[in-house]
């Protein structure tokens, strides 16, 4: 709200990036969340991806649908275009900006109830699409905005504050985007900021739809006994399958993994992943494998969590379409419009 | 009896998917190079193969081109329609039909003259497969016809070369096909008919085009770069036509690479959606649909409107309510259009008549929804859409440039001190815009929600009245950037017409008859939304308004009661809404049937 | 100086997630139990915790309910928003705060009465725990209230006992914070304040309710079995209202089963076809939602109004266009609602003006949608369906049987000779409807696409035609069936004041105002669609009607237009729209500033 | 077409059921589709599942969307109710009606584009119900009704019948219904009736949400070298995972089976159906186990068709609701209001 614009004063103190920015310029307005809410975390952990990977923050597009979740694009990168569209509509909405201007950095933030329910079938289509965004669904089982109904992840068996059970079966966003074809597939906790910003930072350089998953409690509808997205059963069933690190380009790879012990991935940008195998004979580039893998942790009541699937080399939205690179908003109009003479040829078709 | 050289209609009864499409357009496009003014109306099922289907040609040497329900010539050739389309003849007329097989009696009229051609048994006899042979019958008749009509043979051939110029073995097969019909019409029955074709010259600087081919052309002139859409008929040819001609002109003839994007959405919800994130981020872009596509977009036409987002949509309106019937044409989408999407909204509305506007009013969607930074929407129909017009070759002025409207570049956000999205700087209610990607100082946040001239999140009574009245304000000022009306007077007139989209070959049509009977009527024809003063000034200069309309609730008479205050009473609704193209027919007997009333 | 016992309004500032909620109800509350009328509006913000919120208390012994602006006393406990509540108190009024911490001078007005009591000082001292000390701190300013108004400290109790009776050590606690706030305020200021409560007779046949609760009860006692919803403010407490009431009234009590089914779609379009299925399927079905839904509903509602299927919306209307301000009312929707969807539409809608009416209209909605097979759509809005009215009881006479309109049994299919869906067998425009599984001789094809009177799929003109006339004069003879309008003449008024909905507290209230500066008004306020023939009679009567409504665009303006044809000139807009509740000020001002144009 | 109504006349010679009805009573209208069309042959083959249950057809209702598949609920069961709705839509309305009367026998039928692209999220979502419906995709990978554009079926790498080649990932029904937790997910081909019927049949007993995707060939847009939806195509690649034998409730079982060659799974009513595994070590009550069978079949270029999966002891729709047994609709008013004297006494709560 406007009279909750956060001062913006410069700490000397505050560590630098090569652009000269702090983390302070990465961020936005105010929170408006309850103290507490998993949200918040988020917000701060794509803060500090932004600010580590050293993108312009102008260069930036934000995308969200309705919802507590989608009202955090409001609260990182103050200096990128933020777009909080209608109720689970956010992937047409980033599709057609991607179409014009590919060259955008788009990310988009959204919930449970604006993904799975009312978006469904958006964000389906926006992974097949592979449209080249990365977007986080903030999972907190809950809609927190209209004050803690059920939402499609919340699990069977699991109960609302007031107690009631839920009986349907729930969708889990990572083995449906697996399913879907989905080229990068990850799942987190909000409370695990040390695995969430690589993530993070490989889902932005991730060259088409990069899907991550983060348990996100909400602390005033759904943290209560009895839930399966509190902070406390979070915790305690995570677990994680691979540790993924982010190295960008110009860094250079220590070899101090224990040989064997680690798969590494480029990017199409140069830069790279190493995954180190918390769970061995994981491979993070097999689909089929990881789809397996996620369904055997569910069997065990566990959470799987790290970035569980990716798929460097693929063709996003605009490659398919074979557009020409570059954003189609700075082509010449001489070279959109065909002009007079050939009007006048072409209707020769219609003699 | 008057002479109907180069002034008559026909109509031809088959099944749809037999190829009979090809036949029909030959005729067509024979009787257009003989230089005769024609237009066609293609009355299809909405069913892929074995329904029945109608083609109608009218030929008006006056250059009429509404379509007329008197038909000269009957092409029977469906068994399934024969009883319907025999009653269709009017009396003294012709009917063609296959005598390959006998027609009952009850068929028989006696005022009509039957005009037997074996096209069956002439195919069968000189084609082999089933295929073909149904093929062949088709191109067959089109050969009798020519010899009926008195279609010069040369053009005919000239055409079949054109079209299967690449298929050699094909432009036999249609050769022969049409040279057994025309022969066994010559040698049965002394050709032409009355109903004749005669050369002339009123075609050279005119096209055959229907209206969402028109319509995609200037899409591509406007130099539109984003498409999104889902298919659904009678829109679905326009995504198309524009993909068609972007291969063609906008592809880097180095690269190979597209100089535009076609996303076909999962539906309309999305397709609206990748219009708005495109027009957003600086991209001009557009969707074609039809009426359920025009209620789904609902929700995000009212986001565009509040967030102030540019967006064309072209509703090529179809028969409602819900799924009507696809296939048939109306007016039923103005009040959905012109108000959608709940809360207090308006949009612009634009308002083609014919394939030549549907071409201009494409480009000034463009211009029209990027300069008052908010969604327009062009009312095409399914008769200007998908059937053939004969119109004045189209036109474009180089010097033409995209009115991109007030955005700030990034040049002009360096040296700008601050930027406020939603400030009025100029007085206009228009305010600054921005695109993502160009400049921090341009950044902002766009959303439906609650928001203050400076774009912040508000939930202050005045912040929010603020902003929209402003934008009341701003569309309300479009009436006077949107097409004018057409206005006729004629001398002695006392009363108007008033009216919109493809009513208007059939009311000055009508206007023709009803002056030569002495009574001549003045005419106004909307071309836009929000209506200019003219219109008011108009309705209030005329005692009576005849308000001619393609749909039940008489929607237009309601959009003028509502933005110009001219009471009812001085309008007088003349609907229809059939489904099939207006004629100057139903116009006349309205009129005259109110006049009836009224005096 | 008037005497203000029992006839003065406050408002308490605090932010929201802190329990004041509960602490602003028990005041309300105890105020009513002293016989006192008195109506609170909740003024909220779009968000969970932490953002400001407002509570207006109106006691007035007259029985005004309508929102006032003016306030005798600030409760003022939010800081951020000091400033704000400061400049609100009116002149001579009281602002209470805590003391804890100073005020800053540039809050200080030397016309108001400041009262400090140190809120939180108090609780910390005697409370352990930060949230326990935040939510006593705003049970402490009730106390402290009911001791300035003099609310009757045993119904304070009382009603704590009430609340808590089955959590004692709650019960202790929020009685010592009641406590700690009274006694302070006894031991430091002379208690109560001219504006005081004294009390009185007048709420023992009242209860205090909102309109979505009363809106619930309705759908339980018409007998609806099946709620389909997808959450929305402000309509989601609508819904929850049903599910309690079931959970008491609809489990069999011997198996535990419910008699009833709650479905929670995934958005808007599913809901709304949940209930266009199960009302095919013969049950009373609905859904809640808001503008927001409306939009997402278009394609359905046509469906429903073509195919003939009875569908109840309660359209909890909430400040627009787009996302709006969800948590601020207005009646934006009208227009949407009355012509939702593509292609010619009407759809019958009823506006409740309090809970009392919400819940008899909830009935009459279910009847409505059955006798005429077609949408209803009850529009409420977020000030009727979430703030707390102060309404006669309800009553409820067991005589009353659901109208099912005409719904054929297997009995009198198997007598029938045979059945057509779409006839008009009895002359009204209502044909007679069959429900699936009861009959073979019941069966039909329910299709949104074109349909003869036989129910079979057509494209033909004249069978499609037949049906929407048909339909068409069906909805408009629902115009004698909706509720009719609430008319009321004055003596020696020359000008009316018509209306919808919740303007109705204020337009009265407005008019005894009026009417005692010699102004008199007639009045009328709508409550169905159709306009029944009294709205025009009305019209005409009056040179001048003063329309008042909240929306920007004059929406009921523009139905009474369409719908009576009365010119605009006869109607004069009195538009408010800033969100919240409209007070009789609104209208007093508004009425005036026309006269002066007009004279 | 009102003039295409069918004669409804009776041969003796026409073999009748136990309720003396002949396949002939379980027919509709004339079709109007495309000769050759894909779509007719399910419809026949409905015709024969529901003659050889001998359900009243009364007792059932048809569900459909918009499409050319859409329009085939007119050409069967002439005396049950059918609702056509609006595009992609259907499984809410199916939803609502089963939510009413319990007792209908619903079907529903929709295409690939009805399905997979407007109606994904209702799809979706119907599955996570387990709406008591069994549900016919009639899939052929394009838009018929809209003349041929590619459906969210259509496989990369194919080809549409201008030449245009599809480049995004296809949305495999079935998977995404194993995904979604589905209950009963079958593939299978319109051109094989031998093992559609009594998929059918079983679909029509499983109590909630039976997912049957049926590759069925249209004829004039998809039918063509280049697609893999093609009578051709699918017929080459085709491959059954399981036959499954239905065997109603009076039936005997006949142990004709090769010992351990059959797996027996029973359905709720009594009746059962008997797996003959063809690829052995398949295990279709083992969804993990047939998702991967089912990939593995993909990588290998081919159609895994057969009743792929069934859980046949799942709590439907108004099960989870804990409805009353029997139509809410026969319920009496009586019932339902809770009369005077009782809106009298709740009052108090609002003094
Ligand atoms: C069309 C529409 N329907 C309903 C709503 C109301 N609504 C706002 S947010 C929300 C759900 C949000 O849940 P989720 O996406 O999980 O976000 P969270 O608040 O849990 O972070 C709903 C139903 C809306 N804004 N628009
Ligand atoms: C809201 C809406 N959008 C678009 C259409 C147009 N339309 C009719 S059928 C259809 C696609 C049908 O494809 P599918 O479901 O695969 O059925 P098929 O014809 O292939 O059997 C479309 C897009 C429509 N009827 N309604
Ligand atoms: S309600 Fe839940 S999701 Fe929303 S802000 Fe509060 S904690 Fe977060
Ligand atoms: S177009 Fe295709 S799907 Fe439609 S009827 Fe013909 S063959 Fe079948
Ligand atoms: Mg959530
Ligand atoms: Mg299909």
């Amino acid at each position: 709200m406007s009279y909750l614009a956060k001062p913006k004063v410069h700490h000397p103190s505050l560590k630098k990036n090569a652009l000269g920015l702090t983390r302070r310029d990465y961020e936005g307005s105010l929170s408006t969340l309850c103290a507490g809410c998993g949200h918040d975390s988020i917000t701060a952990a794509i803060v500090q991806a932004f600010w580590e990977l050293e993108i312009e923050p102008y260069k930036v597009a934000k995308f969200s649908g309705i919802g507590c979740s989608s009202k955090t694009p409001a609260y990182f990168l103050r200096e990128a275009h933020g777009f909080n569209s209608v109720h689970g509509r956010m992937p047409s909405i980033a599709a057609g900006a991607g179409a014009a201007n590919r060259d955008l950095i788009m990310i988009g933030v959204s919930g449970d109830g604006d993904s799975l329910s009312i978006g469904l079938g958006q964000l389906c289509h926006a992974i097949r699409r592979n449209v080249n965004l990365m977007y986080v669904l903030e999972n907190n089982g809950v809609y927190g905005l209209t004050k803690g109904q059920f939402s499609a992840s919340a699990d069977p068996g699991s109960t609302s504050k007031r107690g009631e059970v839920n009986s349907m079966s729930a969708i889990d966003g990572a083995l449906m985007a697996l399913t879907l074809g989905a080229t990068f597939v990850a799942r987190c906790f909000s409370g695990d900021k040390a695995q969430l910003i690589p993530i993070l930072k490989a889902g932005l350089v991730h060259n088409g739809f990069a899907f991550i998953d983060v348990i996100s409690p909400c602390v005033t509808f759904n943290d209560h006994e009895g839930s399966t997205k509190s902070y406390a059963y979070t915790r305690e069933h995570q677990i994680e399958l691979v540790q993924a690190d982010f190295v960008p380009v110009r860094e250079e790879i220590e070899a101090e993994y224990a040989p064997g012990s680690v798969q590494r991935v480029q990017l199409h940008d140069g830069s790279h992943l190493n995954f180190r195998k918390v769970a061995e004979d994981y491979d993070a580039t097999d689909r089929d494998k990881s789809y397996a893998y996620i369904r055997k942790c569910d069997e065990a009541g566990e959470v799987a969590t790290g970035l569980l699937f990716i798929d460097p080399d693929t063709k996003d939205m605009m490659e398919q379409a074979q557009a020409v690179p570059g954003p189609l908003t700075s082509l010449r109009f001489e070279d959109l419009c065909p002009g007079s003479e050939a009007l006048e040829k072409l209707q020769m078709r219609f003699r | 009896m008057r002479d109907q050289t180069n002034d008559f209609a026909f109509k031809i009864a088959t099944a749809n998917g037999t190829g009979s499409a090809s036949a029909n357009g030959l005729i067509m496009q024979a009787i257009f190079r003989m230089g005769v003014p024609v237009t066609g109306k293609n009355l299809f099922p909405s069913n892929i193969q074995g329904l029945p289907t109608w083609y109608e040609i009218r030929v008006s040497k006056h250059g009429y081109t509404a379509r007329t329900p008197i038909f000269d010539l009957m092409v029977a050739l469906n068994p399934a329609t024969y009883a319907k389309d025999v009653a269709e003849v009017r009396s003294g007329g012709w009917l063609m039909y296959d005598s390959t097989w006998p027609l009952h009696d009850e068929l028989i009229r006696d005022d009509v003259t039957y005009i037997g051609v074996p096209l069956a048994q002439l195919c069968n006899e000189n084609f082999k497969g089933v295929r073909e042979r149904i093929l062949m019958k088709n191109i067959a008749y089109a050969g009798a016809l020519s010899a009926l009509l008195g279609i010069d043979p040369e053009i005919i051939l000239e055409l079949t070369k054109e079209k299967y110029s690449r298929k050699p073995a094909l432009l036999d097969s249609n050769q022969k096909a049409i040279d057994l019909g025309r022969d066994y019409v010559h040698a049965n029955y002394d050709c032409p008919l009355p109903i004749r074709l005669q050369p002339m010259d009123a075609t050279k600087d005119s096209i055959l085009i229907d209206g969402n081919t028109s319509a995609s052309l200037g899409c591509l002139y406007a130099g539109a770069t984003v498409g999104a859409w889902y298919p659904i008929t009678p829109a679905t040819s326009l995504m198309e036509g524009f993909k068609g001609f972007c291969q063609k002109y906008r592809v880097d003839p180095e690269t190979k690479q597209n100089r535009y994007a076609i996303l076909q959405a999962e539906d309309e919800l999305s397709a609206i959606g990748m219009v708005i994130g495109a027009s957003w981020a600086g991209a001009r872009a557009f969707t074609p649909t039809a009426g359920p596509g025009i209620s789904l977009m609902g929700e995000f036409l009212g986001l565009a409107y509040y967030a102030e987002i540019p967006a064309v949509v072209f509703d090529v309106q179809r028969t409602g309510p819900s799924t009507g019937m696809p296939t048939r044409t109306q007016q039923g989408d103005l009040m959905s259009c012109a108000y959608a999407s709940h809360g207090d909204t308006k949009h612009i509305c634009l308002f083609p008549s014919d394939p030549r506007e549907a071409f201009e009013m494409a480009v000034a969607a463009f211009d029209l929804a990027e300069r008052f930074q908010t969604p327009v929407i062009v009312l095409s129909d399914l008769d200007i859409g998908m059937n053939d017009w004969m119109i004045p070759k189209l036109t474009w002025d180089d010097r033409y440039r995209p009115d991109r409207g007030k955005v700030l570049s990034a040049e002009e956000l360096d040296a700008a001190k601050n930027f406020a999205r939603y400030l009025d700087v100029d007085g206009d209610g228009i305010p600054y815009r921005t695109l993502p990607g160009v400049h921090p100082k341009g950044s902002y946040f766009t959303r439906g929600s609650g928001h203050s001239k400076m774009g912040a999140y508000t939930e202050d009574s005045d912040e929010y009245q603020e902003v929209i009245d402003r934008i009341a304000r701003k569309v309300d000022s479009a009436a006077d950037a949107v097409p004018s009306p057409v206005i006729l007077h004629n001398k002695g007139a006392r009363m108007g017409i008033v009216t919109v989209g493809a009513c208007h070959a059939a009311c000055v049509e009508a206007m023709d008859l009803m002056a030569a009977d002495g009574l001549p009527l003045d005419y106004l024809r909307v071309r836009g939304f929000p209506f200019g003063d003219e219109v008011r000034q108009f309705l209030e200069e005329h005692e009576v308004n005849f308000v001619v309309e393609q749909n039940r609730d008489g929607q237009l008479r309601s959009l003028l009661m509502l933005e110009t205050g001219v009471p009812r009473s001085r309008m007088q609704s003349i609907l229809y809404y059939a489904g099939f193209p207006l004629s100057a027919h139903h116009v006349v007997t309205g009129v005259t049937s109110k006049l009836g009333v009224l005096v």
